[in-house]
């Protein structure tokens, strides 16, 4: 096996819907591409590196048809998948099928998990995944709306998708832990995303005044709602929202409503931790993003840059090169300080998943930008710094 | 000789319209009916009623002693009748000869290799032959009423409603449309002919009947109907008999 | 009859044809084999291929030959997957078992929705048959037991060994591509399939001829529901997770479409060229996102504006190809008999305006049969 | 949710999909022309508003006016040189290149403003509501069924009773005899295009200010165009309005029933409509 | 009498199939021409060419002198030329009255002989069917519409394609006698006629058509049977 290229194959959707996930992907390629341009020592030998990369364009059939491509036609060695379930999942089982490592991650680990029909005895066999959990998300939130006072009724906004449905899941997601922790739930059920018109769960809100709102709903869901909201006279005192939420950009399109919202945060140029391969800190990492690309920072930075810091670790451990399942015990190994913390499986709470810190964040004005992502809660992971209390929306 | 199709008190109205009024007459085996009437005095739609592209709103249509109102045209087409357009409708994406074989084939119910025989013959009397192979599409407007005419022979009928298929033809072409017709009636085919070319059909018609906004006017034997003072002025327009 | 009946055939096949389904028959047996030389990209390309083929040939039967112009065959693609998929995680049938038999479903779960579609015409078809594709794909998303939104695995493969299943795999997607192909082909050399052509120019017409309108259509719609059940089936075991918004995408149909148009509408080569052309396309340029798609839609739009019969129906009629004419063409033996075979029209139509599935019976309009030329 | 609340909120949502699909009632049902691409018509008018206020910062009336402007030219332009080709009683053409045009605006959006959702900078005004007693509502909505009941009364006097509109649906029938009246097809045609584009350009402003559009969203804007349209019966505007109205009603009830079952109700309803009355609420031209 | 319509040479046909070959014909001001012809003569490809419906050399029409061929037919009709096509062809999402008004839109300038009013006098029937769509009229009624539509632009030159085919001998009668009012006020009229007889006794002067070229033309007084058929079938019937 001497001589012979690693292939790296990556898969994120940077077109379509989703497509904000994907925004940092071609600035972390370019950079891996520069730091392994003289490749990777395996075993004794320095190999050279290439890394495939495929859009997913945001559709679960193309995401899998690119991760068979990848294996059976470009014979990658790794595959790395990135963002939302949609992705995530597809890509996933293909390489499970196939018998090829797969490192995945920016999916709550429940719906990556579960959502394939993961067994918790017997796990998978190649597919590896590390992200925070609903367990986290749920905590944080919960946390945030503790700190404040309000009366403790939260309207959920659950749309029926990947995320959708855990979120909103009876047994894995918030109902059973916001019942134990004195909350009364609101949960009028999954809608379509994409839905023009929201006044039949406004008005449910309404009945039942709920001062916190929650959910995970894409971008145009988020800002209908939030209009409609304000117009119909409901005035929550947190909205505390995922996914939508995460991105400066949907934001900027949000106007004056984006102010004071809050979501999770799995990244922050904040994070105390540094990357292994290019020893950059995270806040290094962020300047460096944004004077490249001339766009604000955001959360997938930091783990598209962590899966490729796992691939290459993994490869240097790798005894046989050849062989996937040598490739997969180097994984199932991994015990690795990256930029967006440690990454360890076999300590996770089922198998193939490892956990990252969560914490909770709020839009509020910025300097250079319109908005900046403040650090409002970190219960969950002490290292990392808040910068300030969760203030109530006016 | 039986009565092979009957119409009984039958009435169609469009609207505030009454397109057929009333209308009984009946055609027996072998005969050959003409009907006139001005125009929009609901001959077509009279065809319609037979055929069955239009339901008739109260009465009845017998063919062959059985009630027929409630089937579909292909059922009916099936029983024996077979009509031509007068508008011609061919299948323009087809081939001459491939109209005809639907109608052998589906009117006619052959086997498709019976129904080329079939198919040919009527080529050959219809003058056809030479654009078998032609997109029914780019015919003239003589030869997609001669194609009207075939394909309603290559159903097989039993009782043929022609549609005023000698209108715009040259006096020759009529002569030879009114001999091929002839030669249809020779062979027992029952015909009904809807013509405002007169004597073409004048030359094969048995009995006439003259309709006026759908209600029956007058029937009876071709020189004493066209004799009728009331026909005569409104149909002809002449005044009386000059 | 009376007159002396003249001497005369009816030529059907061509030389070209018979060529044709020898190497036909000879690709079959290359492609069984493959599992013992090919790679195993190989094996999937022809399964997804496959898939496409049959889809694409599938609506080309619909809208090409039936007249049925339709943007809701995704349902049926989905439905098949789902339906396949629900048989093996639930009742534990092999999927390879559960393909044909999500098909036969398909077809009957299409024939109360056909009494809905045929409601219709036209645009409104066209229209009204995604709405109905939506109404599943709404529906199954809201049944959690199959993952609701966001779609389920196929858990079933995961025992069997990957080369078996690899290669019963493919013999499936052969088996599916050559029977639908003979059975389409069949059935429109058949006089139904005369039938057809006859509802497409003029259903009034037709019907008052003797031809079933509703019965021929209605025939036509099941054996396209489940052929396309058949593609979404076998495109789901080669694709493992299947989600609503991914099985009743409306670019399934879309696809199609261009496949159909490319390739050449109302012939039973267009969706076999359309198909290559669009895999090799979608292989080697899809990885330029954006751009590719600018590009599909851009050739969908040209091939549309300027060739409207399409790769293949110009090539059939430039070079009066035919691998399956499914025409006739009547010769007169006897010499001195008239023969335009000079004055041949090709057999095979141009794309013509495919007269509306049902038009007013009493209407005098001569728009079908206007001698003006229309104006392109 | 009160009985009251769900029609009023139903009939707001529903001239919203009302004025989506007067741009549509004009193309269908005067060209006969399956338009699958009116819904990302729509997106790129809206990115059209977009650049105008955000990257040339136009104030947002003068760029609204500029917008429809462009909106006439440009649809006049695209029925002149393309569609026109394919404006035939058969649908399958006109269906494919729409098709086609739908993708290529996709993603030349995408390409050009990435897949992020976009909207309009109100000041507010889009938030702003009046409250009777127990129901809010709000402006935005209530201006749009102001706006979308004025475009009804226009094009309905438009179309049925000016030589115009004649002229549309004489063309639409016979486009060889047409000429001998002394009327242009090619320019009766654009001229339906760009009328329907202005139409356009209002619903996509009216829209941009509601929500964040982002350039995929086209598709499932045109079912809901579409359904009104047929709802409503092809070439009657007031149909179309009145069908709008049935299905945001239709919708909203199924919201409050269960959000997951909304949109499908819209649907059934629609299929339900097409069964029974396959010409639609109230055809004029057939 | 001045000449208003004439073809020189006058070629033309579908696509690659030529129908026409070499026509030359002349429409004086005021005066009734008929154009026999058998079945696929090329008399309705004539009458197409003519109007610009399909394409001709620009020199090979010529209208008041000014070439006119292959112009637009939106354009030709401008000038004065109407057509009652072949079949009727009305428009039949249009009520009978909006047809006949959209015939009035061809013409701006010229007098108004011909109006709603007129047509309806002429064609009593219509002005009952007004308001009812055009396809719902009988195969003879549409007829009738397809005339005053042509009547409505007040047309100097007014051609008909098989006037009479379809029509109820009354109606046929109608329509011919109405001829000589027409041409009274100075509209020439070019008729295409099967009806041999009738044509030669309602014209002025005839050109008989045969495989695309005029085989026989002149006074239709003076000519004799035998001629015509002769010119019809190219051998004496
Ligand atoms: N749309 C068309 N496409 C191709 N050829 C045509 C078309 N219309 C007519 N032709 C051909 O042109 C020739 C002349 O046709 P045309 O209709 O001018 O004859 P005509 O004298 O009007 O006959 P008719 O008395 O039947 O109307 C015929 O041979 C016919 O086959
Ligand atoms: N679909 C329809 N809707 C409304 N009225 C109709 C319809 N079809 C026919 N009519 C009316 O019925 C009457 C008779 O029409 P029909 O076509 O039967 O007349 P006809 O006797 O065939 O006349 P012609 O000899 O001119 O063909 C006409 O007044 C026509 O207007
Ligand atoms: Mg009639
Ligand atoms: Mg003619």
């Amino acid at each position: 096996a001497s001589g012979r290229t690693i292939k790296i194959g990556y898969v994120s959707p940077q077109t379509g819907p989703l497509a904000p996930f994907g925004e940092a992907d071609r600035f972390t390629i370019q950079q891996m591409q520069t730091v392994l341009k003289n490749g990777i020592r395996v075993g004794g030998a320095m190999l050279p590196v290439s890394i495939i990369v495929k859009d997913s364009q945001s559709t679960p059939n193309r995401a899998g048809e690119v991760a068979s491509d990848l294996i059976l036609r470009e014979k990658v060695d790794i595959v790395l998948v990135s963002g939302t379930p949609e992705t995530a999942n597809p890509v996933s089982d293909v390489c499970e099928l196939n018998e090829v490592p797969c490192i995945s991650t920016v999916v709550p680990w429940q719906p990556w998990f579960f959502g394939r029909k993961g067994d918790p005895k017997k796990g998978f066999k190649f597919t590896y995944h590390f992200f925070w959990g609903l367990e986290d998300v749920i905590g944080v939130y919960t946390g945030m709306w503790q700190s404040v006072t309000t009366d403790k009724v939260v309207g959920g906004l659950f749309p029926n998708d990947g995320d959708g449905n855990a979120w909103g899941d009876a047994k894995l997601g918030f109902p059973p832990v916001l019942a134990s922790k004195g909350f009364t739930l609101k949960d009028t059920g999954r809608f379509q995303s994409m839905t023009q018109d929201f006044s039949s769960q406004i008005s449910a809100f309404k009945q039942v005044n709920a001062d916190i709102i929650t959910g995970v709903v894409i971008p145009p869901d988020a800002k209908n709602f939030l209009v409609q909201a304000r117009q119909q006279g409901l005035k929550p005192k947190v909205v505390s929202i995922g996914k939508a939420l995460l991105f400066p950009s949907t934001l900027e399109a949000l106007g004056d409503l984006g102010e004071g919202l809050s979501t999770e945060v799995w990244w922050t140029p904040m994070h105390p931790f540094k990357s292994s391969v290019t020893g950059q800190t995270a806040r290094a990492l962020a300047d460096d993003y944004e004077k490249t690309t001339g766009k604000q920072w955001t959360q997938p930075i930091g783990f598209a840059h962590a899966l490729f810091e796992i691939a290459v670790d993994t490869l240097k451990r790798t005894k046989d090169i050849d062989s996937n399942t040598s490739i997969r015990d180097a994984l199932a190994a991994t015990k690795l300080d990256t930029v967006v913390g440690n990454v360890a499986w076999g300590t996770g709470p089922v198998p193939n998943v490892a956990k990252t810190p969560l914490v909770g964040g709020q839009w509020v004005k910025g300097q250079k930008t319109r908005f900046d992502l403040a650090i409002v809660n970190n219960q969950l992971a002490p290292s990392i710094p808040v910068s300030g209390p969760l203030k109530l929306l006016s | 000789m039986t009565a092979l199709l009957s119409l009984r008190d039958v009435s169609k109205r469009y609207g505030a319209l009454t397109v057929t009024d009333h209308i009984s007459f009946s055609v027996s085996e072998g005969e050959t009916l003409g009907i006139l009437g001005p125009n929009g005095a609901g001959k077509t739609t009279l065809f319609n009623l037979i055929s069955g592209d239009t339901r008739a709103d109260s009465g009845t249509v017998e063919f062959d002693g059985r009630e027929i109102g409630a089937l579909a045209p292909y059922a009916r087409c099936i029983a024996g009748i077979g009509r031509s357009y007068q508008v011609p409708r061919p299948f323009g994406n087809m081939t001459v000869f491939e109209n005809l074989l639907v109608a052998a084939t589906h009117g006619a119910q052959h086997s498709e290799d019976d129904a080329y025989a079939l198919c040919v013959d009527v080529l050959e009397h219809t003058g056809l032959r030479a654009k078998a192979n032609r997109h029914a599409g780019s015919l003239t407007l003589l030869d997609r009423k001669r194609l009207e005419l075939a394909r309603a022979l290559a159903t097989r009928p039993r009782l043929l409603l022609l549609d005023e298929i000698a209108g715009g033809l040259t006096e020759a072409e009529t002569h030879t449309l009114v001999a091929e017709i002839r030669r249809v009636k020779q062979q027992g085919v029952t015909i009904v002919w809807i013509e405002h070319v007169v004597h073409a059909l004048l030359a094969l018609a048995d009995r006439l009947l003259v309709i006026n906004f759908g209600k029956h006017l007058a029937e009876g034997a071709p020189d004493a109907v066209m004799n009728d003072p009331e026909v005569r002025r409104v149909y002809l327009g002449l005044e009386a008999a000059a | 009859m009376d007159a002396v009946r003249p001497r005369f055939e009816v030529r059907r096949a061509t030389r070209a044809s018979r060529i044709a389904s020898l190497v036909l028959i000879a690709l079959a047996v290359v492609v069984a084999s493959m599992p013992f030389w090919a790679g195993r990209d190989a094996l999937r390309d022809f399964i997804e291929i496959a898939s496409y083929f049959v889809f694409a040939m599938m609506w080309n039967l619909l809208a090409g030959y039936g007249g049925m112009v339709s943007i809701g065959q995704q349902a049926y693609f989905g439905l098949g997957g789902y339906l396949m998929l629900a048989l093996a995680n639930f009742a534990g049938l092999s999927p390879f078992v559960c393909v044909p038999i999500a098909a036969v479903l398909t077809a009957i779960i299409a024939v109360p929705v056909s009494r809905i579609a045929f409601r219709l015409s036209g645009g409104y078809f066209a229209v009204g048959t995604w709405v109905i594709a939506e109404v599943f794909r709404l529906g199954i998303a809201n049944i959690s037991a199959l993952g609701g939104g966001s779609g389920t695995s196929l858990t079933g493969l995961g025992d069997i060994a990957r080369s078996t299943r690899e290669s019963i795999t493919l013999w499936l997607a052969l088996a599916i591509v050559v029977l639908a192909t003979a059975l389409v082909y069949r059935f429109l050399r058949s006089k139904a399939g005369l039938a057809l052509t006859a509802i497409r120019d003029d259903a009034v017409a037709a019907s008052s001829q003797g031809v079933h309108v509703a019965g021929t259509r209605l025939v036509v719609y099941l054996c396209a529901a489940a052929g396309a059940g058949l593609a979404g089936a076998l495109y789901f075991v080669g694709n493992l997770r299947i989600s609503p918004d991914a099985a009743f995408s409306v670019n399934w149909t879309a696809f199609a479409i261009f496949i159909v148009m490319i390739g050449g509408l109302g012939t039973l080569e267009g969706p076999i060229v359309g198909t290559l052309l669009f895999y090799v396309l979608n292989k080697f340029l899809s990885d330029y996102g954006t751009l590719y798609l600018i590009g599909l839609g851009l050739l969908a739009i040209v091939v549309t504006l300027f060739f409207p019969q399409g790769l293949w129906g110009y090539v059939s009629r430039r070079f009066g190809l035919q691998f399956f004419p499914v025409g006739r063409r009547l010769v007169m033996l006897e010499p001195g008999a008239p023969n335009d075979a000079s004055a041949q029209v090709p057999l095979q139509p141009a794309l013509q305006p495919i007269s509306q599935p049902t038009s007013p019976p009493t209407s005098q309009s001569p728009s079908q049969s206007s001698p003006l030329p229309r104006t392109r | 949710m009160t009985f009251v609340d769900i029609i009023v909120q139903g009939v707001l949502l529903g001239a919203l999909y009302g004025l989506f699909a007067m741009g549509q009632s004009l193309v269908f049902g005067v060209m006969r022309m399956t338009n699958t691409a009116h819904g990302d018509f729509i997106v790129l008018l809206v990115f059209g508003l977009v650049a105008l206020t955000g990257y040339a910062h136009l104030p947002l009336a003068l760029a609204i006016a500029l917008l429809l402007v462009i909106a006439f030219g440009f649809g006049f332009a695209l029925q002149y040189i393309v569609l026109n080709r394919v404006a035939v009683r058969d649908p399958l053409p006109s269906l494919i290149v729409t098709f086609g045009l739908s993708i290529v605006i996709q993603n030349v959006l995408q390409q050009i403003f990435s897949a992020d959702p976009r909207s309009i900078a109100t000041g507010g005004f889009e938030s702003a509501s009046v409250s009777f007693g127990a129901l809010t509502l709000g402006y935005l909505p209530l201006v749009t069924l102001l706006v979308t009941i004025a475009l009804t009364f226009a094009m309905q006097w438009l179309f049925g009773k000016t030589g115009l509109g004649r002229a549309f649906r004489a063309t639409s029938d016979d486009r060889d005899i047409v000429r001998l009246m002394g009327i242009s097809h090619r320019r009766t045609f654009a001229l339906a295009m760009a009328i329907a584009f202005v139409l356009i350009g209002v619903a996509a402003t009216l829209y941009a200010m509601r929500t964040a559009v982002s350039p995929s969203d086209g598709p499932a804007l045109l079912l809901y165009a579409f359904e009104a349209v047929i709802i409503g019966g092809m070439g009657s505007f007031w149909g179309t309005f009145a069908g709008g109205i049935c299905l945001g009603i239709a919708q909203q009830i199924g919201f409050h029933i269960d959000p997951g079952w909304g949109i499908w109700l819209g649907h059934v309803v629609f299929l339900a409509v097409l069964v029974a009355r396959p010409q639609g609420l109230m055809p004029r031209t057939r | 009498m001045n000449t208003l319509l004439a073809t020189h040479g006058l070629t033309g046909g579908y696509g690659d199939f030529q129908a026409l070959f070499g026509v030359d014909l002349e429409v004086r001001e005021g005066e009734v021409v008929a154009l026999i012809g058998a079945n696929g003569a090329g008399k309705s490809t004539l009458l197409k060419t003519v109007t610009g419906l399909l394409p001709a050399r620009a020199d090979q029409v010529t209208w008041r002198g000014e070439p006119i061929g292959g112009a637009r037919a939106e354009r030709i009709v401008g000038l004065g030329l109407a057509l009652v096509p072949e079949g009727r062809r009305l428009f039949s999402s249009l009520s009978v009255e909006e047809n006949l008004l959209l015939g009035a839109q061809a013409n701006r300038t010229r007098a108004r002989k011909w109006h709603l009013d007129s047509v309806y006098a002429l064609f009593p029937i219509l002005k009952e069917k007004r308001r009812q769509p055009s396809t719902s009229l009988s195969g003879g009624q549409q007829q009738m519409v397809a005339i005053g539509r042509a009547l409505m632009s007040n047309p100097r030159l007014l051609m008909c394609d098989e006037l009479s085919l379809g029509l109820a001998p009354i109606v046929v009668r109608e329509i011919y006698d109405a001829l000589p009012a027409l041409v009274e006020d100075g509209m020439s009229v070019l008729i295409v006629e099967q009806d041999v007889q009738l044509a030669r006794r309602v014209s002025q002067r005839f050109y008989c058509l045969q495989e695309g070229r005029v085989s026989l033309s002149g006074a239709s007084a003076s000519a004799s049977d035998a001629d015509i058929a002769n010119a019809y079938f190219g051998v004496a019937a």
